[in-house]
């Protein structure tokens, strides 16, 4: 490594680390009036002009920068280069910055050319410094460049690992709900108590079949005695009967009537 | 070569990064081959000695070399922490099964639950440590087994499977009572009246009367 | 405590053993926190002694804790072929600016570098997981400020951006200080129209020819 990171520079100063790498500024010398896609701008034009000067970037000379600066843009415009508007405008700052340099002290503006020169002098600092930063940040040794962490960690885990929980109770009722579940249909048709609607027809036409006159639907329910008094039986037979009524009406062997709605249906039967 | 307790040589040292480096196991050949063909076989073994009571140590395996962390620290990479879980209601139904029933194959558990058992349900209570895979069934297809274990007692309380309630305590208890119509109506209407958070969302859009819309 | 020749005690081969399985690096809480809330600084160090000569070494970085290869073994381990992406003139600039700066806004980045910063270029280091958002400044616009990572300075090998090569002599040549030079930034100000048109600004994180990196 050319730049140890443990070394501390000279105390010297920042400035003078930050043209370490002058010399690639000699290589482009030629290329200069070429390389108008080389540069980042204005500024970056200007501090590859001030490293020519190959002096401490705190020593340029601001005029003699000032005076490459505006000589390279005239030549680019000789060369029919076509530059970009920003450094048009650096050059015609610089030229400004130039004539009030060159004024006498007393007609000076505030701030002062001198000024104005130093500040342009530190923004030049800030940009070499940053870029030479860059560069020893990029030649430090870099993890996974020059040092390796470990190829095959095994790697950490937490695993969480299930505690399951079950009452007994639940175990039991989960047993009970099975067994349940297990024979429903068997279950269900023993306990519902109902008229079939086949029977209804029975009953329904052959009670039809003696009658004279129309009759209430509700006479042909069976008598409400011990084995039909149930009222869930009683809906049923209700229901199983209006269907077997319609069935016949739409056979051919009744006739329906009702006068109201909500009113008594009748029906009668239907003599050839 | 260096001394145990010195500073290694560079050799050694090459070695250790080396491996530690490795993306895999690596055979003294391909050590070799990675420092120059150097002889790396008495840099191994010092490295091994050196590594043997720490918490890191060099094993070869297969004719490869690498650094695995100490046996005995294996617990420090795969922490454990417990997290209580209920088991869910299908799991409770196949762990009562397989109590009642055991040895029981999981068609027999998918027969007498009336459903599909997912394969997952039995992992879980394997995982439980309450039921544990019994052999297979000498029929046609040789299905798995399964059976509780000591432990599935132990976590209830029992002697033996012998003392879980029979069919008759079941009844006795109102645990196989049918399931009637009311029931079913109670717990609907209840179910609706909890659903505080939705007031008046019927199917038919309107709030029913009682809610608070 | 173990001497330094003789065995480790079991909270330093814990260590030991818990970095080396480590996926990434570990702060000291968070090695704490693994191995039961121990008290782990001192091993820490002894770890960093023992290891100091050998071919891997134990660093902190970012106070995040990791082994890794000794530098001088560099040419034996390189990779040639797992060259970290290479960053473009402009990609190492920002990212110089935002590790000496920061927390830093773009607008910062670019008073600094006198062009404008295309998107590409923070999203290329943000992408490496070497530069984050870190907020927004509390001044009108609330930009978005940038800063470094943990990763970043794993990847540079610094234990924190004290260690940032130069900083010391720049903060005291004033080099580091907030950029806020109207009249240069006046002067400089139509750049940030001109730019998106002007030839040669590349800030997209691709190096144009003839520029040395």
């Amino acid at each position: 490594m050319d730049l140890p990171p443990d070394i501390a520079p000279e105390p010297l100063g920042a400035a003078e680390i930050a043209w370490d790498g002058a010399a690639t500024a000699e290589t482009r010398t030629e290329a200069l009036y070429l390389e108008i896609d080389g540069w980042e701008g204005p500024l970056d034009l200007l501090l590859d002009l001030a490293r020519r000067q190959k002096v401490d970037l705190r020593r340029i000379s601001i005029l003699e920068l000032v005076d490459q600066y505006l000589t390279y843009i005239e030549q680019a415009e000789a060369l029919r280069l076509e530059l970009a508007a920003d450094y048009l405008v650096m050059a015609a700052w610089l030229a400004y910055l130039k004539s009030a340099l060159l004024l006498p002290k007393d007609e000076q503006e505030d701030p002062s050319p001198e000024e104005l020169a130093l500040r342009l002098q530190l923004r030049l600092q800030r940009l070499g410094a940053m870029r030479e930063a860059a560069a020893r940040l990029m030649g430090r040794d870099r993890l996974g460049r020059d040092v390796f962490a470990r190829g095959a960690p095994e790697g950490l885990r937490v695993d969480r690992r299930n505690r399951w929980q079950c009452e007994w109770f639940d175990l039991i009722r989960a047993y009970g709900d099975v067994k349940i579940r297990a024979e429903p249909v068997v279950h269900m048709v023993r306990e519902r108590m109902v008229m079939t609607l086949d029977s209804a027809i029975q009953r329904v036409s052959s009670m039809l079949g003696v009658a004279i006159d129309w009759m209430d639907l509700r006479d042909f329910l069976p008598h409400a005695s011990e084995a039909w008094a149930n009222p869930q039986l009683r809906r049923s037979a209700l229901a199983s009967s209006f269907v077997a009524a319609l069935e016949l009406a739409r056979t051919g062997r009744a006739e329906l009537a009702q006068e109201e709605t909500f009113g008594p249906l009748r029906l009668k039967a239907v003599r050839r | 070569m260096s001394s145990e307790a010195g500073a290694p040589d560079d050799l050694v040292r090459a070695v250790e990064a080396t491996l530690f480096a490795a993306g895999q196991p690596m055979t003294i050949e391909a050590i070799s081959a990675h420092l120059g063909q150097a002889e790396v076989r008495a840099a191994l073994d010092e490295l091994q000695r050196h590594y043997a009571g720490r918490g890191v140590r060099l094993v070869e395996r297969g004719r490869r070399w690498h650094f695995e962390t100490a046996p005995d620290l294996a617990h420090l990479l795969r922490r454990e922490r417990e997290e209580p879980r209920r088991l869910s209601r299908a799991a409770t139904e196949v762990l009562a099964i397989v109590a009642y029933h055991e040895p029981v194959s999981r068609a027999e558990i998918e027969a007498i639950r009336g459903v599909q058992t997912a394969k997952g349900t039995l992992d879980v209570l394997m995982e439980a440590g309450w039921v544990r895979v019994a052999g297979r069934r000498e029929v046609p297809g040789r299905p798995v087994i399964y059976a509780t274990t000591p432990e599935f007692l132990a976590h209830f309380g029992l002697k033996s499977l012998k003392e879980l309630p029979g069919i008759d305590d079941l009844r006795a208890a109102g645990l196989l009572d049918p399931v009637d119509d009311d029931m079913i109506e109670a717990a609907l209407g209840s179910d609706h009246d909890g659903d505080a958070t939705a007031p008046g969302q019927n199917d038919d859009g309107v709030a029913s009367s009682g809610q608070s819309a």
